[in-house]
């Protein structure tokens, strides 16, 4: 489908969409988006001749289908289903362009559980089967020399469950602990009296590991640079902001999320969550590639072929422009 | 039967029941109409403020009927909560009329074609078993994210079961009534228009209640595919109530539905009591 | 009546097995009324084989359907006693899901006949009713007359002490018909059975009855009565039945012209 | 009725007809019914194959029969699929089975009790319209993370189908079968045991194949509730290949879905037709 | 017939309403079958009133049903030439969602009657069945006899050239009955048809029928033909109506005794 051949080269990287469509979920980990929509950076990185759609999704398996479809260009999403949409499409359908957020996710288990060796027998939820947290738990299960399997057998049973239901269940005491991403470490710590076992963002280099990262279309990226090179500028200028103003973007976000929830995080919770997570347009590929070589050490993936992935020249440029160091896929 | 054989079956002269019936008539009636379901909503209650007293479950896990109360009122006091139920009212409405056209179209055409019925008769119901969740990506291919992807879910699912009301309620027709029909020159269409369709009114109407849940419950499921956040909906509410764990929320959300079922359920009930009192049709009681 | 009523009652029920007092049936809502029967009082003695005849839709069967409390008057009242009262309806209204032998099964079994002795009562009723080999048949596998009889069947199978009969052999032939006639006289008078019989053949009622009565329309009342006092047994082709017959009919015509 | 007048009516003697109808008619019989639906099997999966084959859309996102086919036979060649298969399938049955006892009980009654169905009969509507995940978070308080859940939340979505088609049946029983009844001494229990049961039977058919559609409905919904170790089920399947975007395994477990809904669907039509053919019913045809 | 078939058939259509050649009908599946007509021929001419009889079960209705085309024979055929056929059904069978005026103009619309016209027919055709006041009515809110009635206009709204009727009068009283013949006849005159008309009043078939036939049961066949030619108009009370009405009672009878 790519028809950027060198000739046209020079013409393609000047043209841009009539429009773009612009996918996030209503989470605050897709806070950059919010606050790039909301302050209007899109909008004028973009230009006035480019219609912005915003489209929101409640979960990953809708954006990559939506993405499948034809139906958003460019989304927020998390490393899981970013990996899924690569390998699914054999490589096709699309690329990551930057980063979002870095870590808020962790291990939470009902008081009297210390220490790993406690768990054996335990019953622990994650959001899905293969996703970046049970990845991660499982993988942290391993070198601890506890055994799982994919089936929910093994030393520690794990089980799939969305994090609403992993929260009322952990309520009525019918599991032993959670590894979820924030709000909801926060919450089961604070709603379900839990303890915060693992922060992973201590299993980490520098403590540093991608929740969210910007992806788009293979097509999208490849016939309007100029347009990934406007979207990526208008999400540094929303961290920009976001560090300046953390309460105002705070406040920002949760506003955000109750226009299409209906629902806010309880600003009690949200303090805690936030300071949590890091707001990075660093797409820390290497804990993705990481991650993707720990499903396959736990036996959740066959191999795992992610070469490609990213196309960060657009980032790399912007980055090189403004001074820093430029992101290297390792 | 021995009740029946044992007390003298004596009916007082009605002269005074019916002039009873003739003085105190709309306000009784109406009050013998309105006291069950109240009484009813009352000791629903009544359990739940029970269950919440005794403390068996935090409040944020099961919170009072009062605090419900209270969200629901909240809610009732903001435009977008009105919004809310007007988009998805108006995606329902939408939604179904398109699966009634689709569906009675589809189910005369099973019911009068052996060839047809044999070769998409089950498949029908086939289609009803099938989560919209599943049709998901098919959406999205044909309607991308729109509010024809969201009628299409909601299609999908209700349309088969509007069929199969058609489809049991022909069947169900009385062969000597098709005889006299097809003996007073109706045949295809025309015998659909007088005969078939007007004969099987009852169950077609049941077909479309039932039709009327499934569209609804696809289109709460549906609504999470094109999430717009100027226009807020009930499925998406209550998909994230749910998935915020709030609990007041969502029960004040499952109150509404429960309502609009409710009323929706009363229309479609009075239609079908039109329908059957019209042909002396219904439960005999004395 | 000169006695209080509530004397008059505990005088007459000795000696009645059905009493219609004073009966005013209407139909429909204010407006668009239609008076069924109008000020309809009547007594059936125990053991009365009572014919009823008169014009289509002088409320015959609305009568009927009262006094089996299958409908409420609308003024007045009736009084059975405690009487079982069966009723064999115009329609023969089988039950389609059952077979000729379920359809009296579910009868006997509702009289609460045990399940051993119903295979003959049912075996005997339809010899009865001359379908011997019909019990496993549908409904819908019957003719017109045939269902008439099983219903027959099912109505004898009940075990009452007042049968109300709705034209119940309007459409058998004449041969079938007399067998009928027989059977009927002889279970009304083995059982001891009070009959309200509902017919449109004078020759028919008079065959069958110790009293006619005559109904009129618009709205129903009725208009005269009869005695037939033949000996028993009596056939359709005696010249006192034929005698009385033409009585009846002449009866009916007067009425008609004085009506009209 | 101008073809009625142009045309002799004559039909031949049936002498040769009927000859024919004896010497071939088990297998020509079987012909008949098997070649519609293959016809339409062929006829959908040419169109599949004709889209994909276009380049509409990259395979990934719509794969060929032949892929799904492949993916199919490769589930068929694993125990995990078939153990999937028997747990949703059990779980179905007993949810049903539940919901076909509680359903039938309701509905029998709210359509005896006159205070009862203006108390809850429109409730059985609402109940019907509310999506199984709004019952998760109760789910999950009465019986926690267990089977007994999933079978909540099944019986949830279907009794309430399955007591509208009582309810729906019974209004539609005769009035002159319910005095026949009531004349020959039936009452209560025995009336409805007797008559209005058997009578609505058609009607309580199609109800319970609406039921089942929703039992199969809230089970693939109430599956993801509860992921119970080392018990695969077609709920968590088709959720699996939805989040791993993986287009064949999808289409396959719809496949898969139709195909037992199908199946399930003859076997409720076969029971319908067997009802109406012993009363004499069914469209009638020349 | 020595004529080849085909001649016959070209030669006999000129002169014959209703042609039944050599049918059977059999119900039911092998094992269980019953035979309800056995090598039945019968030939009724334009305009001819053809009264059937016969006992309870022989076929009568089965005769009809097939005569309309509502049914197949087993073996055999059956030749209307290109005329239309009006049945009027044993059961009165209105369509229960419509009034009775809603019933009748269904009828006509389905001949083809335009709109304007149908309101004028409605009205003539209630009064023809004496039901002027009832339009408005529902079936189930008329009585037995009234439900026939209408289910006699309704057949008389059709634009047919044969009518068949099945036991249409059997729930009218005498005098109601009387004037449906009348009307019946009156219709039969000016419209040329050419009516088969099944009774089980040998009285009624003497005073309506050019010629009866009598079927006998078990398989259902065709037993005697008897002419009538007693001059139009007739009445039930006339001696000669009397006379061949006992005449073919007499020979049921006889039937009946040679056949048991
Ligand atoms: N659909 C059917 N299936 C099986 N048997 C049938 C069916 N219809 C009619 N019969 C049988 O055929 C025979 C003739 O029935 P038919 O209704 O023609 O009788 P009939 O002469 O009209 O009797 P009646 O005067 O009682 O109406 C009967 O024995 C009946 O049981
Ligand atoms: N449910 C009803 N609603 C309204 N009117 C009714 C109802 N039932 C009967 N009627 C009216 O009451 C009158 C008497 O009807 P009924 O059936 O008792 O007549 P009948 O004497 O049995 O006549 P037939 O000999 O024709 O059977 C008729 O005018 C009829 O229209
Ligand atoms: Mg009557
Ligand atoms: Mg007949």
């Amino acid at each position: 489908a790519s028809t950027a051949a060198s000739p046209t080269v020079a013409k393609a990287q000047i043209e841009m969409p009539s429009e773009v469509r612009f996918g996030y979920f209503p989470n605050f980990t897709h806070a950059v988006a919010i606050v790039a929509l909301d302050k209007g950076y899109l909008k004028k990185r973009l230009g006035s001749k480019v219609t912005l759609t915003p489209v929101t999704f409640n979960a990953g398996p809708a954006a990559i289908e939506a993405l499948f479809g034809g139906a958003v260009d460019v989304t927020l999403a998390g490393p899981n289903p970013t990996i899924t949409g690569f390998t699914q499409s054999k490589g096709a359908a699309l690329r990551v362009i930057s980063g979002a957020a870095s870590g808020g996710a962790g291990l939470v288990v009902r008081a009297g559980i210390g220490s790993p060796a406690d768990l054996k027998g335990k019953t622990i939820a994650t959001p899905q089967l293969g996703n970046t947290q049970d990845v991660a738990l499982r993988y942290w299960l391993k070198k601890h020399n506890l055994s799982t399997t994919t089936e929910g057998g093994g030393d520690v049973h794990i089980v799939p469950q969305d994090n609403a239901t992993a929260l009322a269940a952990f309520v009525a005491g019918k599991l032993d602990g959670a590894w979820v991403p924030e709000p909801w470490v926060t919450r089961l710590v604070a709603e379900g009296n839990g303890t915060e076992l693992v922060d992973e963002a201590t299993l980490w280099p520098k403590g540093k590991f991608v929740v969210t990262n910007t992806i788009a279309a293979t097509t999208f990226v490849d016939k309007y640079p100029a347009a990934i090179s406007a979207i990526v500028a208008a999400e540094l200028d929303a961290i920009d902001f976001i560090k300046a103003n953390p309460d105002q973007a705070k406040s920002l976000v949760n506003a955000h999320i109750k226009t299409i929830t209906g629902s806010q995080i309880d600003p009690a919770y949200l303090d805690k969550a936030w300071s949590n997570v890091d707001f990075t347009i660093d797409p820390l590929p290497s804990t993705l590639l990481a991650s993707a070589n720990h499903a396959r050490a736990v036996g959740l993936l066959d191999s795992v072929d992610l070469a490609g992935i990213y196309d960060l020249s657009a980032l790399n440029a912007l980055l090189t422009k403004r001074g820093d160091s430029k992101i290297t896929v390792p | 039967m021995s009740e029946h054989a044992i007390r003298p079956r004596k009916r007082a002269t009605a002269g005074t029941e019916r002039g009873a019936q003739l003085a105190v008539p709309r306000g009784k009636r109406l009050w013998d109409r309105a006291w069950p379901p109240l009484l009813a909503v009352i000791i629903a209650l009544l359990i739940w403020q029970i269950v919440v007293l005794s403390g068996w479950r935090p409040e944020y896990v099961l919170p009072a009927p009062l605090t419900v109360g209270q969200t629901l009122v909240g809610q009732l006091g903001e435009p977008k909560f009105w919004l809310a139920v007007a988009t998805t009212l108006n995606r329902a409405l939408v939604g179904f009329a398109i699966s009634v056209l689709l569906g009675s179209a589809i189910g005369i055409a099973v019911s009068r074609s052996r060839v047809l019925r044999s070769a998409i008769g089950s498949l029908i119901t086939g289609l009803q078993t099938m989560p919209s969740i599943a049709w998901f990506p098919l959406a999205i291919l044909l309607f991308g994210l729109s509010e024809q992807a969201i009628a299409f879910v909601v299609v999908l699912g209700a349309a088969p079961s509007i069929a199969n009301g058609v489809v049991s309620g022909v069947d169900d027709v009385s062969p000597q009534l098709q005889r006299v029909a097809q003996v007073l020159g109706a045949k295809g269409m025309s015998m659909y228009r007088h005969v078939m369709i007007p004969a099987a009114l009852p169950s077609y109407v049941a077909g479309l209640k039932q039709g009327w849940a499934f569209a609804w419950r696809s289109l709460m499921a549906g609504e999470l595919l094109v999430i717009i956040a100027s226009r807020p909906s009930l499925g998406v509410q209550l998909q994230f109530f749910r998935e915020f764990a709030n609990a007041p929320g969502l029960l004040a959300i499952m109150l509404v539905i429960l309502l609009i079922g409710v009323l929706v359920d009363s229309i479609f009930s009075s239609l079908a009591n039109g329908v059957r009192s019209r042909r002396g049709m219904g439960v005999v009681r004395l | 009546m000169t006695l209080s009523e509530a004397q008059a009652t505990a005088t007459i029920i000795q000696s009645t097995a059905i009493r219609v007092q004073n009966v005013t049936k209407r139909f429909g809502r204010d407006g668009e009324q239609t008076v069924a029967l109008r000020d309809v009082s009547l007594t059936v003695r125990p053991g009365e084989f009572l014919c009823v005849v008169g014009r289509s839709g002088c409320g015959k069967s609305t009568l009927l359907n009262l006094i089996a409390d299958l409908d409420r008057p609308s003024e007045g009242f009736i009084d059975v006693g405690a009487r079982k009262v069966g009723v064999m309806f115009q329609e023969a209204s089988l039950f389609p899901w059952l077979t000729v032998r379920g359809n009296i099964d579910l009868a006997l079994k509702l009289s609460g006949v045990p399940k051993d002795l119903r295979g003959d009562r049912i075996q005997e009723l339809l010899e009865t009713v001359q379908l011997s080999g019909m019990g496993a048949k549908r409904p819908h596998e019957l003719s017109g007359g045939m269902r008439q009889r099983v219903a027959l069947a099912r109505t004898l199978a009940q075990d009452c002490e007042i049968l109300l009969m709705d034209e119940p052999f309007a459409s058998l032939d004449a041969i079938t018909r007399d067998a009928m006639h027989e059977q009927t006289e002889r279970i009304w008078a083995e059982r001891h059975l009070t009959i309200v019989f509902v017919t449109h053949n004078v020759r028919e009622a008079a065959r069958l009855a110790n009293r006619v009565i005559v109904m009129k329309p618009a709205p129903g009342r009725i208009g005269s009565q009869f005695s037939i006092d033949i000996p028993r047994p009596r056939r359709m082709e005696d010249l006192s039945v034929a005698k009385s017959a033409a009585d009846l009919h002449e009866l009916l015509q007067e009425q008609e012209a004085g009506h009209e």
